[in-house]
């Protein structure tokens, strides 16, 4: 069972680091924003992972207040690029 | 009516989240849901059609389950094998739903489904603009979303079937 | 004159508000025993506010609100420092904690769930006012 | 337990949090303004009376026992301190009855006020160095906040800097902070203090040592941290100014005192060999940075700074009579530099500027502000008889004693050239005939018989102070040294601080 | 058995997961990449939260487990909604191989209307009447 | 993996130091906000790290069963981080403000206040 | 005694007042005073003279030894009744002087203070106190030469006799305080009785400058001498205070208290007699260049100034006699000569000598007073200038070293003295009549009373040397430290000294004979006058403001970069050098990482740098963002979900907020050049290098365990919470957490001023009522 998710861990934090590849690359601002978002719900799925190689369910707690608020900073992306905003890309 | 189911459902919600079913708790779970929903009463409009509302959920969720693998599946494979398969285009599709909630509800499941992303719904609320990813079969696909909307409408209506 | 937000956006606000509100109560009053607190609870409770800022506008949410955000800095401050001072009462120093048990409910109450709920209300509202002044900065919200 | 410890605390903050409460209501909030500073000033003093009669006095907060919870001390170099915070306080509060505009008001201005209060007397009276930090930072965002009060072009271009250094020192603390809880597993800081006694040789104290020496050194404007407090403190309103100036870099020589003679003891060769130099420079540049100025607030600002070296010196050369003559001078200095500051404003008040070249004529006109300046002006030249002279006296005698000349003359010679500062601005502002009224500018309208007392009456209330530490200094003086006494002997501290827990070894 | 469920759970949730990733790095415009991230990534975290519920077993814990599952199906479609108007609307460019786009003729880029293509006078009104109550 | 956090920590600040240098004051304050977290960092490093033992007390006892992280400078970084939200908040309005009436995000054009 | 001291500065500050009630005769009613004090004086005389020290004990901060003592010696008791006597007089001339003037009061404020101060100096047994009162003379003395205030030449001068006389003050002070801690005393009369420990004291010669610096300074001995004459800017009753009896004799009476405690040694008597020499022959010479009358008797002051220190410094008991001997006979003369100078400039309307002549008989009692004065000056017989001047030549005639050189220059001045003397009785009163820009008349009496009484002392004293002769010696005893007798009489017969008087008398009627022609020659040098000390004042003057100029522009420069990089290289010098020099680097390594981990670490770290080198600002914004969320997955990792929620959230408002913002800024601009990037690089990547080796170093090196023990094993017994981070936060550490939520309300305080504020002063409206913002 360790390894399994020891296995997962490192399957989920090589998509972290191709999300922020993409964060990286862009190329234009929506295109990192998605990147940032994917980010946030792929930490979520760690941290549930985490939770359960530690036994500890309390850190669920961070998961479950990611899924609920971590999409805001993608609404606030987006109410800027809809308000033209004056983008750099 | 509408309130009071909300507030059952946020009390409900509440007991959830605590992971404390007692009635104490239950109690406070309605007072909570009574203060947010006193919070946000201005700006609830009717709600309509809850009487059969679980049944129909619950065949809802196995029809969705059933539509999200399968969709991700399809996804998955393109992404994975170097050539794209896909054929994206961005469609209009008509819509059945009136109320606001039906609407975004409905828009939300197609983002939910696989190879479908609501992109924004028209001004008049008439038409939903959705990104399809796998357009070879334009027909099948509009069949597809239409079924998924009398399922999803009917969670919401009472009488009229869809 | 831009719209606040889309007809989704809006929906999902006005479902998802409440439902962040609650559960900013809800890690308010368990912070004391599992991770939340008053800190946490506020910044989830300003974050549903900013949801529904970014969809409805600012006089929608100032409606709904009912009190001006710097109110709710002032009785927030008000409460959390009114919450060290009833150790006073048994010769106590400062902030020392205070318990009651309500009769009925079997609900403990006490001076640090009061300072903690002053805490909130701070988070809260001092989030709230600096959102609101920077979106009514932007003079084309409603 | 004695509840005057964390009443200067908890005053301003009750007042910030009710002047905030009412914010709408401006009667309200300039009735809490001059109630809330003036019981702050009372507290002060009962505390003074209390600390003089028990000694050092200790309040564990929440009462979980010292080193767990956070310790409030008052001894006697805190209390002087708070008292001074109640004056400044209070004077303040009572000149901004006349210069705060309603716009300032309505944004806040009197609860910024209070908690600035509530942050300087935090930070004198914690016992705790990670609470020290959170009180700098109270008083750092409060200060953040009037500085920009207004929003004028000055101000913000002074803010920026105000505020970029001073978070990298607040950084700079928090490093230090995390360093030492790190090596010593406390933040308690007579526990700290007595843990370190018992540690030999460890070059990590020293480290520890010289990275507070900078974090506070930012905080207290010495050389050469001081750039942010020239670049701004002449932008916001004098009565901000005042408060800035008598109290701010003050609480980083304060706590450079603490913890140079509660914590880092271990070395005095080293760090206190830095702190002369320091002292030394800080004298030097300041002075010379004021002489090349030609604008009242300016002036005063690097004067704030060359000020500070004194202090410094007094703990730099780290004998009795220096630390003495340090908290004498500290003493001094905030009443003296913030009565500066307000008179500027009475004379901008009065000739709508603040330029030297744009002003004159007011000993003509004026002859009771000249007065009242020339007190200050003179105490902060080191003239006699007025507190000045004592503190800058006290100081060179503690610096020829010590047999370090080179800083002594330094103090010597930057003594003349504040003289010629003051002097300066004494010429220009009051002896020369008023310049040409200039024509784009509107005439200013004189101010009422109300507003010129509440103007005058702090001003005439600290030349009052300076006038009588100047003729009746051995109340003081005796005051200074008791405080010096505790200072210079931390066991006292640490016993007050820990009881019991003193024995047992951690 | 449990374990194995258990198991299998994890290492399908962390596979969607990692497809998600490669899909939002490989996928050539943003309104496909979209879809990489709002399903797969929805769906592996689906995975992983039932495998916590399985893990602990407790009630308070499983309850947790699909608030997370519930909540994020509340904002993964609402976030993916909003960046990827926001991101057609200021112009993000569309995949050459994109078939078709029924939505750009329908669209105002100076009034930000956005029509349906089917209004007529009564709806005219009507959307007017709209957007001022909104 | 204290060493590793160590070098990490490092870097932030070197990164965040970097950024308050440039001449932009977007950058100068996007610079505070890396040292800032970097500080934050720095505090809950230096009192060691422990894995999945947070400091919580198991519903019926009265002290937590095992060896747990330690709580104080996780309840030391709270409070910074949220001092540090707060300063940042301002900070990143003082840096628009400026620019509105400054007229320019290039901080060698603010010193006319010092000369 | 300090009674009276102290209550003349309550008199002054009450001058306005009196002013209110008096009106004009205000003065009047202030000379009172000086004159009751005087008259005590006076009858303090007989128990003085036979010896009697007198001491008025008073403490004043006994924590620091200084006390308010006073003490009435035969020195203390001759400048104590010269500053009272000729206070009176001046008193009473001012009426007549400034009738009318509209800051009349506040001049008799000064001039009352200043008169106080100089009683006090002369009167302190205190060091300190002393300092005190000579301090407060430079004060008020500033302020009575800046009288005419809106004139720039008399601020300019104003300004300049204070920096040098205070500047020589804290050279005082500094020497007093060595000199005390030497001698172990702070009375001075303690510290005379231990002149030999301090004459032997390795640091008796840096005490002698430093005390030199103060009374060299104060009474304009040469280089210091300019600013002197400059003070003429004043109203001539000042001037005649200043220099006749007071200020610049402060620094004389310094240097004669000291005498038996710093005199007597090799120094003492080089550097005070060859200064004193060189001071009075340039006084006398520059006297003769001026034709204003006031400049030229300032210059006569600096040469009597100079004879005074140089008898000081020859020391002997006849010197003492004759020092005692000249300064009151310069007093008397002095002072009427100042007084007339102001009636001719009153009545005339003219300060300048050569446009006057013949007012004789518009003004015969002014030219009687003034010739009489004159000749007091110029020591002719039969007046006590002359017995001065006489008993002066003695003791040069006599003096134990460099006597010739000394005869030759005193020769010189005298015959200098005479010539300026004659210019001032001769020449405005006798001649030609000029036309003034004022017809002149006969000054009134109240300007009279002065200058006949002086006069008439001089004369007096001249006919009857033995009435003054008690105190004299007394004085004299003063100066020496022990008894010494005195007899002074006008007719010693033939000898050296008298030989000398009638050369200098003959010599002097000569120079002024052809006056116009000795200036004409001098004319040449000019050039060499303006290469003198007053230059090398202005040139370090302007040299300080060149210097501060070049600090402030290589320091407060502006640019918040460079404050940056200096407070960086403060602390990375200082903490690494120390990190170096006193602890060294030693650490182990123990590498113990889950690849997860570093990958997080190592996407934390990217996050960071991505942030740094995106050129777009939003891109920016979304990797401190991944970057926040890979420290909430740390903060996770090892243990703290509180952190991990808190630091989440925050981080998603943060990229709110800043996006709400960007929205008004502007794109990055690339401004850098890459010198400067290479500069940024170095000073950031050694902060960071320095970080990491002192975390390194903590890790390593824990000394003691931690508090947090107690937390974890009280937290829920005593704060009844499970979550312990949540009971510190609100119970064990309540107090952070209270400061901490005050920090967030501020700076949203803050935020709300900073956007709010310029609108609503636009509008000139207050912010929203209570209604209005309900309704939106
Ligand atoms: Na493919
Ligand atoms: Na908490």
């Amino acid at each position: 069972m360790k390894i399994v998710i020891f296995i997962t861990l490192a399957v989920m934090t090589v998509a972290l680091c191709l999300a922020f590849v993409r964060l990286v690359k862009g190329p234009s601002l929506p295109d990192r924003v998605v990147a940032l978002e994917l980010f946030s719900t792929l930490s979520v799925g760690i941290i549930g992972v985490s939770a359960i190689m530690t036994d500890v369910a309390s850190f669920l707690d961070v998961s479950i207040v990611m899924a609920l608020m971590a999409f805001l900073a993608t609404i606030g992306f987006s109410r800027f690029l809809e308000r033209g905003g004056p983008r750099d890309d | 009516m509408i309130g009071a189911i909300w507030n059952l459902l946020l009390a409900l919600a509440w007991v959830v989240l605590t992971g404390d079913f007692s009635g104490h708790n239950l109690l406070a779970g309605l007072v909570f849901g009574y203060l947010t929903l006193a919070l946000i009463q201005s700006h609830d409009e009717a709600l309509s059609g809850y009487a059969q509302w679980l049944p129909r959920l619950i065949l809802f969720i196995g029809f969705f389950l059933k539509e999200l693998v399968k969709a991700n599946l399809r996804v998955a494979f393109d992404i994975v094998t170097p050539p794209w398969y896909m054929k994206p285009g961005v469609i209009a599709m008509p819509l059945k739903a009136k109320t606001d909630l039906e609407i975004t509800f409905f828009a939300n499941l197609i983002s939910l489904t696989p190879g479908t992303l609501s992109l924004d719904v028209s001004d008049d609320r008439r038409v939903l603009y959705i990104h399809a990813m796998f357009l070879d079969d334009e027909q099948e696909l509009r069949r597809g979303l239409e079924e998924l909307e009398r399922r999803a409408l009917e969670l919401f209506r009472r009488e009229e079937s869809v | 004159m831009v719209r606040s937000g889309t007809l989704i956006l809006s929906v999902a606000a006005r479902l998802l508000m409440p439902l962040q509100l609650l559960f900013s109560v809800f890690l308010l009053l368990r912070g004391h025993d599992e991770p939340g607190g008053g800190f946490i609870a506020g910044l989830v409770a300003s974050g549903g506010f900013a949801l529904y800022l970014f969809a409805y506008g600012i006089r929608a949410t100032r409606t709904m609100l009912r009190v001006a955000p710097q109110d709710l800095i002032g009785m927030g401050l008000f409460l959390s420092v009114v919450s060290a001072l009833p150790a006073l009462w048994h010769g106590q120093p400062f902030l020392t904690a205070q318990w009651w048990t309500i009769p009925v409910l079997g609900f403990k109450f006490s001076t640090p769930l009061l300072f903690d709920i002053g805490v909130y209300l701070i988070v809260l509202g001092s989030v709230l006012t600096a959102v609101v002044a920077l979106m009514e900065g932007d003079h084309d919200d409603d | 337990m004695s509840p005057e410890v964390a009443l200067p605390i908890f005053i301003p903050l009750l007042s910030g949090a009710l002047s905030l409460l009412f914010w709408r209501l401006h009667t309200v909030q300039r009735f809490i303004a001059v109630v809330g500073t003036g019981s702050l000033l009372v507290t002060s003093l009962w505390l003074l009376s209390s600390v003089d009669e028990h000694g050092i006095l200790v309040m564990q907060m929440g009462n979980w026992e010292a080193p767990f919870g956070i310790s409030l001390v008052a001894d006697l170099f805190a209390t002087i301190m708070v008292i001074l915070t109640g004056i400044i306080g209070f004077s303040v509060a009572l000149y901004s009855l006349a210069t705060t505009s309603r716009g300032h008001e309505a944004f806040g201005y009197f609860p910024l006020m209070h908690l600035l209060l509530a942050g300087v007397a935090g930070a004198f009276l914690t016992g705790d160095i990670f609470n020290l930090y959170v009180w700098f930072e109270v008083m750092l965002v409060a200060s953040f906040a009037l500085l920009i009060l207004g929003s004028e072009k000055a101000q913000m271009e002074g803010a920026i800097k105000y505020v970029t250094l001073n978070l990298l020192s607040s950084v700079i603390f928090l490093t230090a902070v995390g360093l030492l809880y790190g090596l010593v597993g406390t933040l308690n800081m007579a526990d700290i203090a007595q843990r370190l006694g018992q540690v030999e040789d460890n070059g990590m104290v020293d480290v520890l040592a010289v990275m507070f020496m900078v974090a506070f050194g930012i905080k207290a404007a010495a050389f050469p941290l001081f750039f942010w407090l020239p670049a701004s403190y002449h932008t916001p309103p004098v009565a901000v100014s005042a408060l800035f100036a008598g109290l701010l870099t003050k609480v980083g020589v304060y706590a450079l005192f603490r913890i140079f003679t509660l914590i880092f003891t271990q070395s005095p060769g080293y760090t206190h060999e830095i702190l002369l130099w320091g002292a030394g420079m800080t004298m030097l540049s300041g002075v010379l940075g004021a002489t090349a100025q030609f604008e009242f607030r300016r002036i005063l600002s690097f004067h704030i700074v060359s000020q500070i070296g004194y202090m410094i010196l007094g703990l730099a050369l780290y004998t009795p009579l220096a630390v003495l003559g340090g908290v004498f001078y500290i003493l001094h200095h905030i009443i003296v530099k913030a009565n500066l500051f307000l008179i500027s404003g009475v004379v901008h008040r009065l000739c709508g500027s603040y330029e030297l070249k744009r002003l004159g004529g007011l000993y003509r006109s004026h002859p009771w502000l000249a007065v009242l300046f020339l007190i200050p002006a003179l105490s902060l030249a080191g003239m006699p008889p007025l507190s000045g002279f004592f503190a800058k006296f006290i100081v060179i005698r503690a610096g020829i004693e010590a047999e370090a000349y080179g800083v002594t003359l330094i103090a010597l010679l930057v003594g003349l050239l504040t003289l010629y500062s003051m002097v300066k601005i004494w010429a220009e502002v009051f002896w020369k005939a008023p310049p040409e009224p200039d024509e784009d500018k509107p005439e200013l309208a004189s101010p009422g018989q109300r507003e010129l007392w509440q103007m005058y009456l702090p001003i005439v209330g600290l030349a009052l102070c300076t006038l009588f530490i100047g003729l009746n200094g051995q109340p003081i003086y005796a005051l200074a040294e008791s405080s010096a006494e505790q200072l210079l002997d931390p066991s006292r501290y640490i016993e007050a601080v820990m009881g019991d827990a003193t024995k047992e070894a951690p | 058995m449990i374990d194995v469920i258990k198991g299998a759970l994890l290492l399908g949730g962390a596979a969607f997961m990692l497809l998600a990733a490669v899909g939002v790095l490989r996928l050539p415009d943003l309104l496909t990449r979209l879809h990489a991230t709002t399903k797969s990534a929805t769906l592996g975290v689906a995975m992983i939260m039932l495998a916590v519920a399985l893990h602990f077993g407790e009630v308070a814990v499983v309850a947790r487990a699909f608030g997370v599952i519930l909540f994020l199906l509340m904002t993964a479609p609402v976030a993916a909604h909003t960046i990827g108007r926001a991101g057609y609307f200021v112009g993000s460019k569309l995949w050459s191989g994109t078939l078709k786009d029924e939505l750009r003729p329908n669209y105002d880029p100076l009034t930000h209307e956005l029509k349906s293509g089917m209004e007529t006078e009564a709806n005219a009104t009507r959307q007017s009447k709209d957007s001022d109550t909104r | 993996m204290e060493p590793l956090m160590a070098v990490a920590i490092g870097i932030l600040y070197a990164a965040a130091i970097y950024m308050m240098l440039r001449r932009s004051i977007v950058k100068l304050v996007i610079g505070l906000m890396l040292l800032s977290n970097a500080a934050n960092l720095l505090i809950f490093t230096s009192a060691g790290l422990t894995r999945g033992a947070p400091p919580l007390v198991p519903t019926g006892l009265t002290a937590p069963a095992g060896q747990v992280a330690d709580p104080l400078p996780q309840a030391l970084v709270l409070t910074a981080i949220v001092i540090a939200f707060g300063v940042l908040s301002f900070a990143v309005v003082l840096i628009r403000r400026a620019y509105e009436i400054v007229k320019a995000d290039d901080l060698d054009r603010m010193k006319d206040t010092d000369t | 005694m300090q009674l009276a001291v102290l209550g003349g500065f309550v008199l002054a500050a009450f001058a306005p007042l009196l002013h209110r009630w008096f009106g004009e005769r205000a003065g009047l009613v202030m000379a009172l005073l000086p004159a009751s004090l005087s008259l005590w004086l006076f009858f303090q005389l007989p128990a003085v003279t036979a010896g009697e020290v007198l001491v008025f004990e008073y403490p004043w901060v006994p924590g620091l030894d200084i006390s308010l003592t006073f003490l009435l010696d035969g020195l203390s008791l001759l400048f104590a009744l010269m500053i009272s006597v000729i206070g009176v007089f001046v008193l009473i001339y001012t009426r007549g002087y400034l009738k009318g003037h509209p800051d009349l009061a506040r001049f008799h404020v000064v001039l009352v203070a200043f008169m106080m101060s100089m009683l006090g100096l002369v009167l302190a047994d205190n060091v300190v106190t002393l300092f005190v009162f000579w301090e407060l003379t430079s004060i008020t003395s500033y302020l009575l030469i800046g009288f005419n205030h809106t004139d720039p030449e008399a601020r300019k001068s104003a300004l300049q006799s204070l920096l040098i006389t205070a500047g020589g003050g804290l050279s005082l002070l500094a020497g007093l305080i060595m000199m005390a801690l030497i001698g172990d005393s702070w009375s001075l009369q303690g510290l005379t009785s231990q002149g030999d420990v301090i004459r032997e004291h390795g640091f008796y010669l840096p005490i002698l400058l430093c005390v030199l610096g103060g009374a060299f300074t104060k009474s304009a001995q040469f280089p210091f001498h300019f600013w002197l004459p400059n003070a003429m800017a004043a109203p001539t009753p000042v001037s005649a205070y200043l220099h006749s009896a007071t200020m610049v004799k402060a620094g004389i009476y310094l240097l004669a208290r000291l005498q038996p405690g710093l005199g007597g040694t090799e120094a003492w008597m080089t550097l005070l007699s060859l200064f004193g020499a060189v001071t009075m022959v340039t006084g006398a010479f520059l006297a003769l260049r001026h034709t204003s009358i006031k400049s030229l008797l300032a210059y006569s002051t600096v040469m009597a100034l100079g004879t005074l220190t140089m008898l000081l410094g020859i020391g002997t008991k006849e010197a003492m006699v004759a020092f005692a001997t000249f300064l009151l006979a310069h007093s008397l003369y002095k002072g009427a000569l100042f007084l007339v100078a102001g009636i001719l400039d009153h009545e005339t309307g003219t300060k300048d000598i050569a446009a006057m002549g013949g007012l004789r008989r518009a003004m015969p009692v002014t030219a009687t007073c003034a010739g009489i004065a004159a000749l007091s000056l110029g020591g002719v017989i039969p007046l006590f200038g002359f017995i001065g001047k006489e008993s002066m030549l003695e003791a040069v005639l006599h003096a134990e070293r460099f006597s010739p050189f000394l005869s030759a220059l005193s020769l010189s001045a005298a015959i200098m003295t005479l010539a300026a003397a004659a210019i001032v009785a001769l020449r405005p009163f006798f001649g030609t009549r000029r036309e003034t820009p004022r017809a002149p008349h006969e000054g009134p009496p109240e300007m009279l009373v002065g200058p006949i009484l002086l006069a008439g002392l001089s004369l007096l004293l001249g006919v009857a040397p033995e009435l003054a002769s008690g105190l004299i010696a007394a004085a004299a005893s003063s100066v020496n430290g022990e008894p010494l007798h005195a007899s002074l009489s006008l007719w010693h017969g033939i000898n050296p000294a008298l030989m000398l008087s009638l050369v200098s008398l003959v010599l002097g009627l000569l120079i002024f004979r052809y006056w116009g022609h000795w200036r004409a020659w001098l004319r040449p040098l000019e050039p060499l006058f303006a290469r003198g000390p007053e230059a090398g004042y202005f040139k370090f003057m302007d040299l300080i403001v060149t210097v501060s100029i070049w600090q402030t522009r290589m320091l407060q420069n502006g640019y918040i970069r460079n404050y940056l990089v200096m407070t960086l290289l403060v602390l990375v010098g200082l903490t690494g050098y120390t990190l170096l020099a006193r602890q060294g680097l030693t650490f182990d390594f123990a590498l113990d990482v889950h690849i997860h981990e570093v990958l997080v670490v190592g996407l934390m770290v990217s996050g960071a740098i991505t942030a740094c080198i995106m050129r777009l600002r939003l891109a920016a914004v979304a990797a401190v963002g991944t970057m926040g969320f890979c420290i909430a997955l740390i903060f996770v990792t090892f243990s703290a979900p509180d952190l991990g929620i808190t630091q989440l959230l925050v981080e998603t408002l943060t990229v709110i907020l800043l996006v709400l913002v960007l929205f008004r800024l502007p794109r990055f601009a690339s401004l850098s050049t890459s010198l400067e990037r290479v500069r940024d690089l170095v000073v950031a990547g050694s902060t960071g290098l320095l970080v990491t080796l002192l975390i390194l170093t903590v890790l390593d090196g824990r000394l003691f365990p931690s508090i947090s023990d107690y937390m974890i094993a009280n937290s829920q017994p005593e704060g009844h919470g499970h979550n312990i981070v949540n009971v510190i936060l609100v119970d064990i550490r309540a107090l952070d957490t209270l400061g901490e939520v005050f920090v967030l309300a501020l700076a949203a305080i803050g935020v709300y001023a900073m956007l709010r504020f310029h609108s609503s002063e636009h509008d000139d409206r207050h912010p929203p009522s209570r209604k209005e913002s309900r309704n939106g």
